[in-house]
Formats: structure tokens, C-alpha cells, sequence
């Protein structure tokens, strides 16, 4: 989509990084870069069959949906994310926390509802946050993480001038989140108010069942940024390096001058919409198709062609990728569950007078309260 | 009498009306093709064809207010919004729309509408997707609110709310969905706005609805091996509300207390207590006493979570206060 | 913006003069159909300013907004409608009831909040609805129109198959609701379904003193449809006739088609946003320019120059439109105020068991009631 | 002490925190350009420029949500939506968003938010426009709701709100606006979560909030003529809802009546009425009574909406029923 010639060797692009850098797949250069996406891709990969395999096992709860198939898309941008960049994301969202740089272990930790959970066991799947990484919540209400995500990129723009060091925010929404109301309120002030904000459609043709072309009058999601007067662009989600080089590119802009962009990365769902969906409702071929589209054996096709892989390097890389992710079920197993005394807690920033500790049950008043 | 899952009864009750009815359509997100979040609409797309069963994009404000449009001009829609959370984007148009229509324009159109949505807590979902907020539109005149507590009633409100004439908030929950019970084979129809003795006593009126009435019930079959008599009220409309039968109960027993799965502050309880405080004055024993959720965003750990959440043990407790308190004597 | 040349010497447009009808300005056939515009545009005009006046003399209560500046887009719009059309609008609907059939009288009744007015005296000045003539309603809540009147258009669709005499919806909203939410939904969905509805935008370039260019990213408002695929045309709502002429074509295109489209029709407000608003944030300069974009002088010059119109018909035009007037505001004083024993006639549409029909301050209970 | 009108206090007062803390800004529909559409914001614009206070589409939703998401980020904003009524459509961010923030993610991060918007019926407005629902809002843990009654109240409990690291919605009343009071000159901060003893009395017990006090103590001044003392509590917070101070004066009165403007049904009296009967039960000579509007849409002619809403007289009258029903004697 891009063709610049500057090359970069790292694999998260520093800030220095995203003046107009940018990665040409055919360029012996980017192996490192191209390996380590490749990486990350296989270990998002494992963590997703394993959170699955935990769903199972009833180690998790709730609702648990899956990177499965988006992974080219989630590493691409997150590795084009800069560490001060804020990320406001989905419920489908663990790849990305673990991208822009969560620990996995805790990641998997909130997934059981532990205590060293990156939402301290409060979120769950759905709802990861870290206020280290600048994941600023995964949301489970669908397009509920827009007019936040608009207003963290209005603090930024109050407290920062345009700049290559000034942060951005990358918003990611799925495909079905466009035709919700909140969408076009958003991205509307955003261009009214010119934001250093990229939101990013994943569209994976599907919203739980119901297809883009049935939920959308207009399919070709990146068009509607016209209506904001916002650049837009659609792109290859399957693809990490197309993904990559878009959104630093994009990213960059949305640094530099301070306005919105949007990209649309076409993807693939692998799986059911959730841990518990069948996907009854998809056909054999649609399902042969969407395996098709697997950007994991697409990119290791490529870096074998490239000679950037063995047979035998893809057999250690995913014996890592099942080792680390061994380690994050350990984690998360010994992990302690957050303390009941601590229900109240998390309700106001303060202790209130007058607020309401009751648990259920409890009467209104105790006797000795009162002043005689 | 068959014994049927809530969900095979909301199911087979949908099909029946929509059999008889060419007006009635289903409108919601993932009804169709996908067969719903829940599966109650499941193979209805099958049968009725992609005009009566329609698949909505993600937009509850539009599509709900679609449906008001639609009843406005003679059709009968039920909308399935898949969880109540997600009603608080479509709240203007239930609220500021659906329930003021007839009476802000003079009574000249009607809003034959039943909203079907399910609320409840305790499956895991985290604060934003775990909530009981019936409250808010059992609060607005124009509405009314029905809350089936077992498949039965199910089949007798659903009925009652498609033949209404006026917009229905059909309340359901995710912890019913797999409830058993009898469902009458006949064409059943229960009357909106009239509670339910669900169970006869006379020393304590427990009274509650939808899913919470199970734990009613349950708590005072137990009750009844330590000669405990509770009187168990299943609310069945939370409007209108049955002030009448509720406070009849209470003027009997002489004691109350209310079971919600909703927070305490503001919410049903309350009107429940103060009716009953109103009402039966002079025949209360002791203060109506109200069992209902911590006062916390619902946390997604289970232990968290359930500590946050009412229980039959609460239940039974809160009753052994009050019997206690008012020196009754087995 | 089109130029067919069928003729039609009605006002209304009937049934048939649906079939690619055009009017030409230029053309003697129309003498008619402009006097009859510019008739019900003077009468309009009248009707607004005096109900201005009656609501300094505190017969109006409640917000009052009027269509002053905007008759020309009102009537052409109107006349373009075919009885058994829906119109759904927002509170700046006086002279839509009017032009669609409603009795002047009773308008005027319901802004007096009298038993006669078209909404009983439950509606007032924002909240017109007449059964009769197919408005189903003013809407007070930015944007809260357009599902419903969408939803029209979905029981439009679900009765009738397109035909030359199918109803159709026409949903009325100002500029700056297409920043909200709804309008996104609507349009969507309309698309999606393939829905007999026209949406207008009434473009008087301010939402109540916020411009166009400061609410929307983009200003040229009608290019939002592009995000739906909905057909959409802006046009120049000060000519009554251009007005007229697109809303014949694009309601014929709804009504034999079934499908959505847009028209954005640009006009001005001459005066504040309500009664109440002496639009103090507007310079000189800018209502300078919006008089002299007042239609009214300017279909008069353009019906003088044709010699359609004589200085001495003016005089007499205006009497009978002052008469008019006149009648109104005479019906809405002797229509009575509504019965107060009737205060819950309206909350649902039938009698209810155990509804709560206390006036403020009566107990819950009587006594009597319960069995003893 | 100057006197200043309810408008003029909050104009000012967030004038004088936006020269403290350049972190505050305001954000809503016509504050600045037009000056608000009541006046609050005057001048603001002009004195601290478009950054500050910032003009927004009508897109309550969206800018409720940014005003959310800029606040995470450690900005102040101050949002301010036309009337309550509209904050329906942006309710989701509200409960679902600013309520949960805090608690779903674990207490890694503030909403510090004020969302002000005024209530209140009365004004011709329609059934839409006329709405008392800040009930919705103080239902829910993770909000805190104020309601001031008065100018003094509104600049201590402002900037309280604005001091607060949580988002609190902050309830203003239409047919406020105008009130003039006495207003203290220095930094006078109220704490949220108590409420007022607005005037001391010992006969029966007045429960209002926002502008229904002034009704309360027009009525308490009027009794007192007729040698009753009445005691009159302003709740100033609805959540946190002070329980403590209602019940105390309950016990003192035994007789206690609820005054509100909303709905009565599952209104903010039921809650007020049903603690005081679990607190003061055996304290209280009658039943707590509750005056509150008529459960209908709000009509726009002026006799039915007067017919709708509470008002002085009604209260007197219910408070002598109550007084004669529990044999008072002057
Ligand atoms: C307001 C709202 N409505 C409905 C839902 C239920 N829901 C959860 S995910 C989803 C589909 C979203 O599809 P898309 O935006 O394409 O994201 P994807 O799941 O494909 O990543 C729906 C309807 C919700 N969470 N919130
Ligand atoms: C949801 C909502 N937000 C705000 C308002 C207050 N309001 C009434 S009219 C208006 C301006 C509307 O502008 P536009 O759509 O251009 O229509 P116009 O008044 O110019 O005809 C606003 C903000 C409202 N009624 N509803
Ligand atoms: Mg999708
Ligand atoms: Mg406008």
C-alpha cells in the first residue's frame, strides 16, 4: 500500500522509528523484523487455543473471545504502536495486550479472575487493562470504547503539540461496531476537533453471524470515514508487514499533525464469534476458506520461500510459544483470587461517607449508629 | 401440561403467535442466521422467512426505534435486545419515544411494541454486562414491565404483552434460560399487572420476581420443614404494579421482605417497602427488609462475584432476623 | 437540478403526477402551481409570526421554534407529497402540519395547549401530530424522529410491494442532528432494508448557534448518504420550485423502488433558534445575508418579473393570509383547555388493572379496598 | 455573603475553578458560541477561549464519552448536557462507561468527571422534556449525584463535584435557575454524601432535594404559623444517599413525609421511604407518606401538567392528614 524506502531493524518501532519508516517485505533486512512478527503471531496463536482449552476446563468464565485468524493484524499494529501510545480495544482483545506489551502470564491471570490479573481479576476476558502498557481497556459493550478512546486523543491534543514524539491513540473496533450510533458520533468530533486518533476497523466479514454485506449498506467500511471528511484506507489484514507499514504510516500522521485516520484490515475469524459458538452458521466452504486465509502458515510460507525459516525453526519457535504460554497457565494457577474484603474497594477512587458497604443481606442501619 | 425448558416455552410461544398473526415480526441483532444469542429464535428464520424474522445491524437505538415506527403503523414487533445492558443505548427511544407516543400526541397512535430482553448477573460477564436496571423503565408511565419467573408465566405474559396495545418491556434472564416447569398446552394468557401468590403462608410474605422468585421459593420450602409458613409473591409485572395483593399479604403475615437480584439503593425493593410500609402500617411486626446485591460495579471473579450477589442462604438468614425479632414462636 | 418536462397544473401532487413530473419555472403552465407556493408561503410566514406574537402574550408556553426563512423548503416539500405519505419531523414543524393538510385552527389550538389542537393540548408546539393527514409527529429530541420513521417506512415495505401508489415516509431533520447518532443508525438500516423513505435535511446552516463547518467534519452534509449507499442531492431550498421538483423525482424513485435517498436543502433562519432567542451570536453581516435569502421577497420578484404576480396581489395575498391567521388564533381561544378528569386517559391506550391513577399527594390506598 | 441568583453562582464558581486548574474544561452543546442554552457558561468562551471551553455537535453520547476518556487521561472535564432528558442517549457511556471505569479495571484508573444537566418539569415542555430522572443515576454504583436546592449549596457542592476524582453527576433544576440566595464568598466546599438539616423542627419530618425544598420550606414557614415545627432535610447527594441524617430526624419527628418531583413509582421516595421504615420502625406514629408527581407523561397544557406535579399545597394537605391521623395536637 506504501513504498517508502526507509528500512528499520527493530521489531517495536521506536519513537525515532516512525519518521516515515518502512518495511519492504522482498528486503533482506527485514528478517529480524519479519521473524519476530512471525514469533508473535505463533505465540498469540497458542495463547488463544490455550485460553480456549481453559474455557473448557472451566478455568475461565464468561464470555472469551479469540484473536484466532487476526493475529497478522494484531501484531502489525501493535508493533507500529508507540510505548506512550494509548489503546482502547474490544472484548476481542487479548493478542493486542499482550502486543503492546502486558505480560502474558498476568494476561491469562485475569482470564482465570486472579488477583495479579492485569484488571486484578475485576475484568476478566473482556476487560483488560493496563496502566502500564497504556492498554486502556478492552470494552464489552460494542463501540462502547469509542467516545473514550476520542477523548483520551482530545487530553492528548490539549497537553501536546503535534510532534513525532507526541503520543496518539489507536482505537480498534470490529467491523459490526461501524453501524453502531457511537461510531459516526465519534469520529465525527474527532475531526471536528482534529485528534491524533487512528481507529482501526478488523474486519473479519463477520459480526457474530450476521455478515458485513447483510449489517452494512455500504461494505466498504473505510469509505464511510468520507462522511468525517477522515483519510481512510483499507488494507490487507492477513498480511503483518502490509499491517505494519500502513500504521506507522498512518500513525505517524495522526502524530505529526494531529487529525484522525481510520484503516480498515480486512481479516478472517477462524473460530465461532466466542469459546462457546459452534459457528453452525457458517458453511464448510466458508470455513475451508477462512483456513485459507490463516495469516500463520501464509507468513511462514513466505519466510521459508524468503529462507528466513526452517521446518525445523517453526518446530522450536512453537515449542517456545507452548512453553511461554505454560508459564502464563502456571502464573495464573498460583495466582491467589482477589480478597472479598476488598469488594467494596474498587467502587469509588476514595472511601465515601455515607457510601453503601452492605453485603447482600445486611441491614440498613446498626443499632449502635445511632446517637442516643 | 408439558414440562418445557423457559427457552423452548419463549421458543414455542413466538412461533405459536407468529403463526396466527401475519403482523408480528422479530427484530434484533443475530436472531435469524446465527439463531439467536440465546437460541430462543432459533429455526423461526427457517420458518417465517428473512421479512418476519429480521436480522438487525449492531444498533439497538435504530432498530428499536425502527420497531416503535413500525407499530405505529399497524404492525406488532417484538424486538430481542440481547441483554438489558445493551438497552441503555436504545434508552431514548424506549423512553423518551416508545412510552410517550400515545399520550404526547393526544392518544391518537399506539405503540403495539414488546421489548424482549434478558437481564441478570452471576454468569461471569463483568460490570457492564451483569446488570438488572428493570428499574429504569418500571419507573416511566407508558411503559409496562412483565418478568416471567418460570416457563409458565412465560407463555402467559408473552402472550398477554404481543396482544397488548401498548409498548411491553418483556423481562427475561440468563440464569432462567434452562428452567424447567409445567407450560398449559392451551392458549394461556395471564393478565398484565396482576402479582401471584406462588405460594400460600402466613407467617412472612417474601416477595419477588423473575429469577429471584426461584430463590423464594426454594428458601421457603425449606422454611416449611422448621414449621416456617412463608407466603411467596411473585411479582409477574413490576408495572403496573399489584400494590393491592402485595400488601394483602402482608397485612396477613405481619412481616416482609423483598428478594431482587438488582442493587438495593433505588431499586425495586424499595418501592416494595414502601408500599408495604404504607399499606400495612399497623400490621407489621417488623420493618420490611430488603435482600438484594452489594453495591459494587458486579465483578467478574467468581468468588467476588458471588459475594456481591443474593443468595438463598442470605435469604433464609434475613427471615430468621425477622422471626427472631419478632419473637414468633414455632 | 433536474429538468424533465412533463407538466402538472396541481398544487398537491396527486397519485399520477408522481410519474417523472416536473414543473419548469419558465414555463406559463406553472402560474398555478407558483401563485399557489407563494400563497401558502405568505400564509405560512403569517402563521409564524403571529404565533411569535402570541407567545409574548404567554398564549404559547414551552419552546416555540418557527419556519421563518424556511417556507420555500416547507411547501415545495409538502406539495410534493402524496396524501397517504408519512411525515415524520422535528419541533420546527408548524407549517409542515399546515402544508400537509393539518387545519390551521387547530395548530394554532395545540400551541395554546387547547383541547381542539391536533395533539389535544398534549403536545404543544413541538409535538404536532395529526392521524388525518399522515404527520406523525414533531419530535422534540435531536435526531429521536428518524428510527420511527424508519420503522414506518419498514411497515410500509412489509404491506406494500413499490408501485406508483405506494406510501412512502418523508423524515424532516435539521443540520445539525446528522451529527447523532440516530441519523447513522437510520440511514443504515433504511439502506440495509431497502426502505420506502426520503430523508431531508434542512440544511439553515446553525444547529441552535453552532455552525455547520464547527459540528460536522463534513459540511456538505448529503455526501453522508455515500456511507449507506443512499442516493443524495443537495439543493437550493430557497426556490420553492427546485425544492419541488427534486422531492417529486426522489419520492417517485422511494415510492416505485423501494429504497432510501437524501436530499439536503439549504435555507436560512431568520430569526433566533426559538422565540425566545435573540441570536445575539449572530453578526449584522449574517442576518443581513440571511434576509436577503429570504424567500419570500424572492419568489415575489421572480413571480413579478413573469408577471405572474402585480404589487396590488401582494396587498391582498397577505390580507387573506393575515385572515387567515386570524380564524386560527379566534378557534384556538374559544377551543377549550383540556379536561383535567382526563390527566390519565392517555397514559396507555386502555384501562389497566392496578395502573396508578393518583393525583399528587393521594394515599396508595383507600381503605375500602382491601377485604377484610 | 453576596446574594446571587442559582445561574450566577455556577457561572461563576466554574469560572473561578477554571482559573485555579487549567486541567478543567467544558464541553457541551452551545456553551460557548451561543452562551449556553441557559446562560451557565456566559462569558466563558470569551475569557478562556475555544480549548477550554469547547462547542459540541449534538452528540451527547460522543461527547459524553470523550469527556470520559479525556478524564482517564488526567484532564477535569466538566460536561454539561442541555436537560437530563437527553442524557438518555448517552446513557450508555454513563452507567455502562464512567460508572464502571473505575471498578472493571480493577482501580487502575479515575473517571474525574462532572456531568451537570438540569431536571424539572413545569415549564410547557412536553412529555420529553419534562422528565425527573435522576433516579436512573442514582441507582448505580460507581456515580455519585448531587443536587443542590439553592446558590450557597450549588457553589459548595460544585465544587466539591469538581474536586471529586470520580464522576459525579451533578443535578440542576430548570425552575432553579432564577432562585437567589445568599452565596459565601470563600472557598466554601460541601462534602458529597451529607445531607442538610435545612430547617430544624420537631413535629413531622420533610425528605425533598433540589428544587422541591424550596416548596418544603415555603410549607414549613407556612405551618409554623399553625404553631407545627416541621424539620426539613436536603438531601443535597442522592448517592451517596445519607441515611443516617433522615433517620435520626424521623425518630426525633415520628412522622415524615417524601416531597420530589419525579414519578412517585420506583422514585427516589420509595428508597427514602423505605429506609425510614427499616429505621425508625418503631419510632414512627404513621406511615411515611410520599408526594410526588402523577404517573403520566408530562402534558404540555398548562392546567393538566399543574394538575400532574406536586405543590405546596398538596404537601400542606398530606401533612395535615398525617398529623391528624396520629392525633396531633398544637
Ligand atoms: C451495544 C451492544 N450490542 C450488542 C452486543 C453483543 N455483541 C457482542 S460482540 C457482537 C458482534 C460484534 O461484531 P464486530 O464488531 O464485527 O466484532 P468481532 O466480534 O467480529 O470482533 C455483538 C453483537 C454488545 N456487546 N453491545
Ligand atoms: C438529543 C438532544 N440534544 C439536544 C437537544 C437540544 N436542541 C434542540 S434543537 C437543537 C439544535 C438542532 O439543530 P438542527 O438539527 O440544525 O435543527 P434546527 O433547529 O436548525 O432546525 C438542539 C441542540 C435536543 N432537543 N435533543
Ligand atoms: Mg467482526
Ligand atoms: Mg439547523
Amino acid at each position: 500500500m506504501v513504498s517508502r524506502n526507509t528500512m528499520t531493524k527493530t521489531g517495536r518501532a521506536t519513537n525515532k522509528a516512525s519518521d516515515s519508516s518502512n518495511v519492504d517485505s522482498g528486503h533482506q533486512d527485514n528478517k529480524d523484523l519479519l521473524l519476530s512478527f512471525y514469533e508473535e503471531m505463533v505465540f498469540i496463536r497458542h495463547f488463544e487455543l490455550k485460553a480456549s482449552e481453559m474455557y473448557q476446563k472451566a478455568k475461565i468464565g464468561g464470555y472469551c473471545h479469540l484473536n484466532l485468524g487476526e493475529e497478522a493484524t494484531v501484531v502489525g499494529l501493535m508493533r507500529a504502536t508507540q510505548k506512550q501510545d494509548y489503546l482502547f480495544t474490544t472484548y476481542r482483545e487479548h493478542g493486542y495486550a499482550i502486543s503492546k506489551g502486558s505480560d502474558p502470564g498476568r494476561v491469562m491471570a485475569e482470564l482465570f479472575g486472579k488477583a495479579d490479573g492485569v484488571s486484578h481479576g475485576w475484568g476478566g476476558s473482556m476487560h483488560l487493562f493496563d496502566k502500564e502498557t497504556h492498554l486502556m481497556g478492552g470494552y464489552g459493550i460494542v463501540g462502547g470504547q469509542i467516545p473514550p478512546a476520542t477523548g483520551a486523543a482530545l487530553a492528548i491534543s490539549y497537553k501536546n503539540t503535534p510532534s513525532t514524539d507526541s503520543p496518539i491513540v489507536v482505537c480498534i473496533m470490529g467491523d459490526g461496531t461501524t453501524n453502531i450510533g457511537a461510531f459516526h458520533e465519534s469520529l465525527n468530533i474527532a475531526a471536528v476537533w482534529k485528534l491524533p486518533i487512528v481507529y482501526v476497523i478488523v474486519n473479519n466479514f463477520l459480526g457474530m453471524g450476521t455478515s458485513v454485506d447483510m449489517a452494512s449498506g455500504e461494505p466498504e467500511l473505510y469509505k464511510r470515514g468520507a462522511s468525517y471528511k477522515i483519510e481512510s484506507i483499507r488494507i490487507n489484514g492477513e498480511d503483518p508487514l502490509e499491517v505494519y507499514n500502513t500504521s506507522l504510516r498512518m500513525f505517524r500522521i495522526a502524530r505529526e499533525e494531529h487529525r484522525p485516520l481510520l484503516i480498515e484490515a480486512m481479516s478472517h475469524r477462524l473460530k465461532g464469534h466466542s469459546v462457546v459458538d459452534p459457528a453452525k452458521y457458517r458453511s464448510t466452504e466458508e470455513m475451508k476458506e477462512a483456513e485459507q486465509h490463516d495469516p500463520i502458515p501464509m507468513l511462514e510460507k513466505k519466510l521459508i520461500g524468503l529462507s528466513y525459516l526452517k521446518e525445523s525453526d517453526i518446530t522450536s519457535i512453537v515449542a517456545k510459544a507452548k512453553e511461554r504460554v505454560s508459564s502464563a497457565v502456571a502464573f495464573a494457577e498460583q495466582s491467589p483470587n482477589p480478597d472479598i474484603r476488598q469488594l467494596f474497594a474498587n467502587v469509588y477512587s476514595k472511601k465515601l461517607p455515607n457510601d453503601f458497604y452492605r453485603l447482600p443481606g445486611e441491614p440498613l442501619f446498626d443499632e449502635h449508629s445511632f446517637s442516643k | 401440561m408439558t414440562i418445557k425448558t423457559y427457552r423452548q416455552t419463549l421458543h414455542d410461544t413466538l412461533a405459536e403467535e407468529m403463526r396466527k398473526d401475519p403482523d408480528i415480526l422479530l427484530i434484533g441483532e443475530e436472531i435469524g442466521h446465527f439463531e439467536g444469542s440465546y437460541k430462543i429464535t432459533a429455526g423461526l428464520l427457517a420458518e417465517f422467512g428473512p421479512k418476519r424474522v429480521k436480522d438487525t445491524p449492531i444498533a439497538e437505538e435504530g432498530f428499536t426505534g425502527a420497531a416503535i415506527g413500525a407499530a405505529m403503523l399497524g404492525l406488532k414487533p417484538i424486538v430481542e435486545i440481547m441483554t438489558i445492558n445493551f438497552s441503555l443505548v436504545a434508552m431514548d427511544q424506549i423512553i423518551n419515544h416508545a412510552a410517550k407516543i400515545h399520550a404526547m400526541f393526544g392518544g391518537q397512535v399506539n405503540v403495539p411494541l414488546v421489548i424482549r430482553t434478558p437481564g441478570g448477573g452471576g454468569q461471569q460477564l463483568g460490570a457492564s454486562h451483569s446488570q438488572n436496571i428493570e428499574v429504569f423503565y418500571a419507573h416511566i408511565p407508558g411503559l409496562k414491565v412483565v418478568c416471567p419467573s418460570n416457563p409458565a408465566d412465560a407463555k402467559g405474559l408473552l402472550k398477554a404483552a404481543i396482544g397488548d396495545t401498548d409498548p411491553v418491556l418483556f423481562l427475561e434472564n440468563l440464569g432462567l434460560y434452562g428452567a424447567k416447569g409445567e407450560v398449559p398446552e392451551e392458549d394461556y394468557v395471564l393478565e398484565i399487572g396482576k402479582a401471584n401468590v406462588a405460594r400460600q403462608g402466613k407467617d412472612i410474605t417474601i416477595i419477588s420476581y423473575s429469577k429471584a422468585t426461584t430463590v423464594a421459593l426454594e428458601v421457603a420450602d425449606e422454611l416449611a420443614h422448621e414449621q416456617i409458613s412463608a407466603e411467596v409473591i411473585d411479582l409477574r409485572s413490576l408495572r403496573p404494579l399489584d400494590r393491592q395483593t402485595i400488601v394483602e399479604s402482608a397485612r396477613k403475615t405481619s412481616r416482609a421482605v423483598v428478594i431482587e437480584d438488582d442493587w438495593l439503593t433505588y431499586g425495586i425493593g424499595a418501592e416494595i417497602a414502601a408500599t408495604i410500609q404504607e399499606g400495612a402500617f399497623d400490621y407489621l411486626d417488623a420493618p420490611v427488609r430488603r435482600v438484594a446485591a452489594a453495591e459494587v460495579p458486579v465483578p467478574y471473579s467468581k468468588p467476588l462475584e458471588l459475594a456481591s450477589l443474593p443468595d438463598a442462604a442470605t435469604l433464609s438468614k434475613v427471615i430468621h432476623q425477622i422471626l427472631d425479632a419478632t419473637a414468633f414462636n414455632r
